[in-house]
């Protein structure tokens, strides 16, 4: 197909994709398209799953997700999708609260408010492994992350799994005690740019761009400098809290700032074992579609190898266009 | 040749004609999703009918792996029992109140302009308090379609309370009544009969917030379970539903619809009623 | 003592006065009859005597004390429309006062309360010829049914003091003469003491103890609202029939009616005198012919 | 002593009576405000009058430091900006739609059973449908309003043009009216007024779309505020957000009743309005 | 040609026959009078007359064609009530049959067109007695002065057929007597052909060319809808005006009415004859002696 000018990619809030609205906003997107002579729009999407959908539906050339959605969602709607940049992996930004109790143990028999199917789950499902419990122990609620903080206010809940900045909102109550975080789970949960394969295929320039543009401003925020604290302000504005408040949520999120260490977690090993963990829990919790007769039914192509079906390669993990930014060709 | 407003379609005629609509949506419907499936055949925004109804089949005909019940069942049932106890309580609060405002004054200067400020506060805006008065459970789902509709139809019913003759308050005072006696006797079984029409007229809203409250925490009904497939696109499973929804929907209205005839015949045959 | 006195009654719209300086005495058991041009103020009037319009000036008072600012039992209407409950058969309709007497919390009867009730109704509802009707709604009946209808669920209670708004309008002669003997017994049996406003002037005749005209005396072109129509005239009528005058109490001594100012607009009698051919004439002549002719 | 039906509250009275709830309320809060804060005094559910302030001058009173816009303003602005497109455009459908509708029995057959549906499907469940269809742009949240409440006008509309009596529609037909002049001279006109009165009631209605619409896609809008803050419980913003957009549905709704009353005084000359 | 030809029409409502077998023929320009019990059917008549209602068996020709089954601008009416527009001026809606015909788009006239629509509606209403109430609503007007404004509404576009069903009933008779006057210069100047349903005998009898009575000469007390009423009489009348007389069209020959069957129940002339005093029987006695008394 022909080469396309015009794309358009979008992301929601959170803190590790904050930084698409500030690039968007001070133009630095637009700089880079410019320079590789293509326009990109960067649209904010306020509901998470409404940009992914809107991402696997074909409205957009881009989307920010976690690996998890990125397989139970585009992937296993075939569309072809392939992680551009690795930008950062939870590091304690997602935990298991309980109320009153210290161990993780207790929250058998317990209610536990989350958002169903969502990496919340998936980290409870860690959780539970680690103490040796089965989901089976417990009753999942399903409920909004936008009402979480103030579901937990009633007496009905007293365990929830969560995200920031409604972890950290919950931890401030009295009497709450976080038990599990993806502290415990390093790298399993991680925060992507998926974009589709085949439009980046056909249009290279389209992924060097966007790269580009993402560490610039990883630079620009990660500086210790008036600059940084600026950025940083900025973006824990558009989120709805403070510099103190952002700077808090990024503690608990490990930024990959530098391209070479992103291509370095893509690279390991570790990659692969993460996404058979997802791929087997999705299977599990039917998120991998009707056809899928087990968890391998979708590939996962890592550069350490592909995880699953090859024949059915649907989420690709590409390190080649953040190892142009580590070698500093764009 | 007659005027276009004197010329009333046969009984056959109409039916075909209210058919029509349906059928042309399901006719674009599938180019649309055919279009779709040609460029992706795992397009999942707009499935083919036969993944309906391998979807259908699943969620209604094949027992639950996990729980062992047949999800689609279950899910109508919860949402229809708290649906009905919603509306329920909805029209008899409206029933209650409209019908006192619309009678007294002395009630209606207070609440009147309290009801209406209420009716205006968006819910989903305060669901926080509303956690706080009602819980998490099942009361809460229920008293968030209470308080979606009832101010709607609380007013409504005032509305259509003042809007019964001054001259038959009067004659009923000639009669003999007092205040009582006028709202039960006179007020009462002539609202009843246009508090369904409205309950008809509010039964989108129900369902909205209906399935509102259970995206926000729960373990089944039809509501709670689009939202929890939305997670993965799963249009197979939600359009399915969505049809369901609308098709008791619509059970209910001409369920209400036939109720109102059979008990109000003097109500709708003042009113010329051609409703569909 | 005299049942109801106006005195020096004035009622206004706004800038438009409809009635004024009304002074007159009405004893227990007479049977008024009123008539006036159309828009001229007695729909207003009989709405004052019912207590759902306020009197603007002047004293409205029923056995000396002022008269309550509300309907109640002791005053029944009948009015020109709107009259009937849509939700209530006919016997329904009739039965209400009856159930809301004995029922005070439901206003309902059950078993054999409601039995004797609707054996009271049914007789009324005969007596109006509505017999054949007992079971249909009010929107199944033609204009005139239901205005015999009103009539019956009004004459039920039998009111102290019944207001009637044109009650035999809708109605053809041949019934209309079945409701004159109905409301005219009625009437004699317990003493009522009716207001009723018609257009038919043989009937003002026929039925009151005492007719009178509303008219504006005073008429500004200029300012048409600025006078209020007055009781021109008040005449003791019923002499046709005799026995009517008979069993009639003894009237209140009236003024004889100032003579016909002729320059006034809508005279209602001269256009009476004027248009309508013999019978009119031939009753004015005979009844009133004192008055001014 | 008048029964209570026939006593009526001077002005003043009124007044007073219709401040009263809202003064309760007002006395509730800050009882209730004031037990949790004693408990917590970092309590963020039902922060005290001063927090108010704080977040007030905030939003209102102090230009963004990004964007040096004041942010209540450009919300509010953008917000009924949605609001009166939305609003508008259903009025206008409604107007159009449901006067067909009434006046045509050709178009009511298929129409009438087809809106009917329409009206019953939860919007909030089809929204991936939606917003490829009309993007995720300004378009899409005046949409979701027009799909949220201009069914449930057009049947409203469609029942009170079938309302108006048989005998006018007749009356204007002997006067040598045909179908189009009856439209727009007998029923146009007369529909007018219902409509404000159906526009009134939806009024609740449309700002819950409008709210949903901006939590789903905007950037600014009152409904995004409050979408954004929500997930920090900072309730001291989310209250008077609340209470603003209540105050601005409260004066939509008193505008439109003042234009009704006197655009239309025959209309609520006949009905005996009391509405307050 | 006949105008109007009525060949053996029925009209049943359900297991209702409420008319059977009526056959007349009206010519161009005759003015007849409607009278009947209540509920016989006569405004049922005047329905189908009009084309809202449908004929159950037999024909109904207009010019020898079958009536169109819709309301048209040849016909006119006044109806029992609900017969003016809520949301117009008196002028507005008395002007509304104007503007329609002029303006097939929009239904309004502006500039000339709209000045001269205003002064014909304006004489109309003066004709009528509204010229006080021009700029006012219906609900602000009382029941008489709405009446006259139909009216109004209705003479202004000279219909070649008028249907009045009871337009006078709530006018005092002065008032009416100007209706009287103006309906009959109308339909004169204009040769309408009026049908007009009325309570008021004397009315039928002085105002039309031929008076028609509906009754229903089968009764069956077992099942009393069984039968519908018939049109028992077919008078000729106007004779006491002779000036109408002289200009009324050559009247089709009629056969003599069949004498008065004595045991049906709510028989109209006896009840004229019983309860109205010398008035109507004078008339009845001189009119139409010769047919049965
Ligand atoms: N609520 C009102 N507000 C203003 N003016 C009114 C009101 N009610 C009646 N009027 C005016 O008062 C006058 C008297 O009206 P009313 O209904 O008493 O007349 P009426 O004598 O009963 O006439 P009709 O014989 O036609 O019924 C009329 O001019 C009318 O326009
Ligand atoms: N839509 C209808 N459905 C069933 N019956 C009807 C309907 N309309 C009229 N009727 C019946 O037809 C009969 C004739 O009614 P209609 O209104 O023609 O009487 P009318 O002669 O005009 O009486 P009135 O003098 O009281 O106005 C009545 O018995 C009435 O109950
Ligand atoms: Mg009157
Ligand atoms: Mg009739």
């Amino acid at each position: 197909a022909a080469e396309r000018q015009k794309f358009s990619v979008c992301w929601s809030i959170y803190v590790g994709w904050m930084p698409w609205g500030f690039g968007a906003e001070q133009d630095i997107v637009k700089k880079w398209a410019d320079k590789y002579g293509i326009q990109i729009d960067v649209v904010q999407i306020n509901d998470y799953i409404e940009s992914i959908n809107q991402y696997t539906a074909g409205k957009y050339d881009g989307c920010s997700m976690t690996n998890m959605d990125a397989l139970t969602i585009p992937a296993a709607g075939n569309v072809d999708s392939t992680a551009l940049i690795v930008g950062d992996f939870s590091n304690g930004n997602d935990g298991v609260v309980l109320k009153n109790q210290k161990d993780l143990k207790a929250i058998k028999g317990q209610k536990v408010n989350l958002v169903e199917l969502s990496v919340s789950h998936y980290l409870l499902a860690r959780a539970l492994d680690s103490v040796g419990l089965a989901e089976k122990d417990i009753q999942v609620v399903n409920t909004s992350d936008a009402d979480l903080v103030a579901a937990f206010n009633t007496k009905d809940v007293t365990a929830v799994v969560t995200w920031n900045p409604l972890l950290s909102e919950i931890l401030a109550m009295p009497n709450t005690n976080s038990v599990f975080d993806s502290a415990k789970i390093p790298g399993e949960i991680i925060d992507l740019m998926v974009v589709n394969t085949k439009t980046l295929q056909e249009n290279p320039k389209f992924g060097k761009a966007l790269v580009g543009a993402w560490y610039e401003m990883m630079g620009l925020m990660s500086a210790n400098s008036e600059a940084g604290r600026a950025a940083r302000t900025a973006m824990g504005k558009a989120s709805g809290t403070d510099l103190a408040g952002y700077d808090a949520q990024l503690a608990s999120t490990k930024m990959f700032y530098l391209p070479a260490e992103a291509v370095a977690f893509t690279n390991s090993a570790q990659l692969k074992t993460t996404m058979q963990y997802v791929a087997e829990f999705s299977f599990n919790h039917g998120l991998l579609g009707e056809g899928a007769a087990d968890a391998t039914f979708i590939g996962v192509e890592t550069p350490s190898g592909i995880y699953g079906n090859s024949k059915n390669v649907q989420l690709r993990f590409d390190p080649t266009f953040m190892q142009l930014a580590a070698d500093g060709k764009l | 040749m007659k005027k276009l407003i004197n010329r009333v379609p046969g009984r056959t005629a109409r039916w075909i004609l209210g058919v029509l609509p349906f059928v042309l949506c399901l006719v674009l419907y599938l180019a649309a999703s055919n279009a779709r499936l040609a460029e992706n055949e795992n397009d999942k925004l707009l499935p083919s009918f036969s993944s309906f109804a391998g979807a259908i089949e699943r969620m209604a005909f094949t027992p639950d792996k996990r729980s062992g019940n047949y999800l689609l069942w279950q899910d109508t049932a919860s949402s229809l029992w708290r649906l009905s106890l919603g509306l329920g309580l909805s029209a008899l609060l409206a029933l209650v109140i409209g019908i006192l405002n619309g009678a007294i004054p002395y009630m209606r200067a207070p609440l009147s302009p309290f009801i209406t400020a209420i009716s205006l506060i968006p819910p989903m805006a305060i669901l926080p308090i509303l956690f706080i008065v009602f819980g998490l459970g099942e009361l809460a789902k229920v008293m968030l379609i209470v308080i979606g509709i009832a101010p709607f139809l609380i007013r409504d019913v005032q509305q259509r309370a003042l809007e019964i003759p001054a001259e038959q308050l009067i004659k009923a005072q000639t009669l003999g009544a007092n205040t009582w006696q006028i709202i039960v006797r006179v007020l009462f079984p002539q609202i009843m009969p246009r508090l369904l029409a409205s309950v008809r007229l509010s039964l989108g809203a129900a369902w909205l917030f209906l399935i509102a409250a259970e995206a926000i925490a729960a373990t089944e009904g039809l509501g709670y379970r689009i939202f929890l497939v939305r997670r993965y696109l799963a249009m197979d499973v939600i359009l399915p539903y969505v049809v369901w929804i609308t098709l008791l929907a619509f059970l209910l209205d001409y369920v209400l619809r036939k109720i109102s005839r059979m008990c109000y015949p003097w109500f709708h045959a003042q009113i010329q009623t051609a409703e569909n | 003592m005299a049942l109801i006195e106006i005195r020096n009654l004035w009622k206004e719209y706004g800038q438009q006065v409809v009635l004024e300086q009304l002074n007159k005495t009405v004893g227990e058991g007479e049977f008024i009859t009123i008539v006036g041009a159309s828009g001229c103020g007695k729909t207003t009037f009989l709405k004052m005597l019912l207590g759902t319009e306020s009197v603007s000036r002047g004293q409205l008072l029923l056995d000396g004390k002022p008269l309550p600012g509300e309907p109640g039992p002791e005053r029944g209407i009948v009015f020109q429309r709107y009259s009937v409950f849509p939700h209530l058969s006919v016997l329904g309709n009739v039965m209400l006062s009856l159930e809301l007497e004995k029922s005070p919390l439901l206003g309902r009867l059950f078993g054999g309360a409601r039995k004797t009730a609707e054996k009271l109704a049914k007789e009324m509802i005969d007596a109006v010829g509505l017999g054949q009707a007992m079971h249909k709604y009010p929107h199944e009946l033609s204009g005139g049914m239901q205005q015999r209808l009103a009539l019956a669920q009004s004459l039920i209670k039998r009111p102290r003091i019944l207001l009637l708004d044109e009650p035999f309008g809708a109605l053809d002669p041949g019934i209309r003469a079945d409701m004159h003997q109905l409301v005219l017994s009625l009437w004699q049996e317990h003493k009522l003491t009716v207001f009723m406003i018609t257009h038919d002037i043989k009937e003002g005749f026929y039925l009151g103890t005492r007719l009178w005209v509303f008219d504006k005396c005073r008429f500004d072109p200029q300012a048409p609202n600025a006078y209020g129509a007055q009781i021109t005239y008040d005449l003791p009528v019923g002499q046709t029939d005799g026995h009517l005058l008979k069993k009639s109490p003894p009237r209140a001594a009236e003024k004889v009616p100032p003579p016909l100012p002729d320059k006034y607009r809508r005279n209602l009698w001269n256009q009476v005198f004027t248009n309508i051919p013999c019978p009119a004439r031939v009753i004015g002549l005979c009844v009133c012919g004192v008055g001014f002719v």
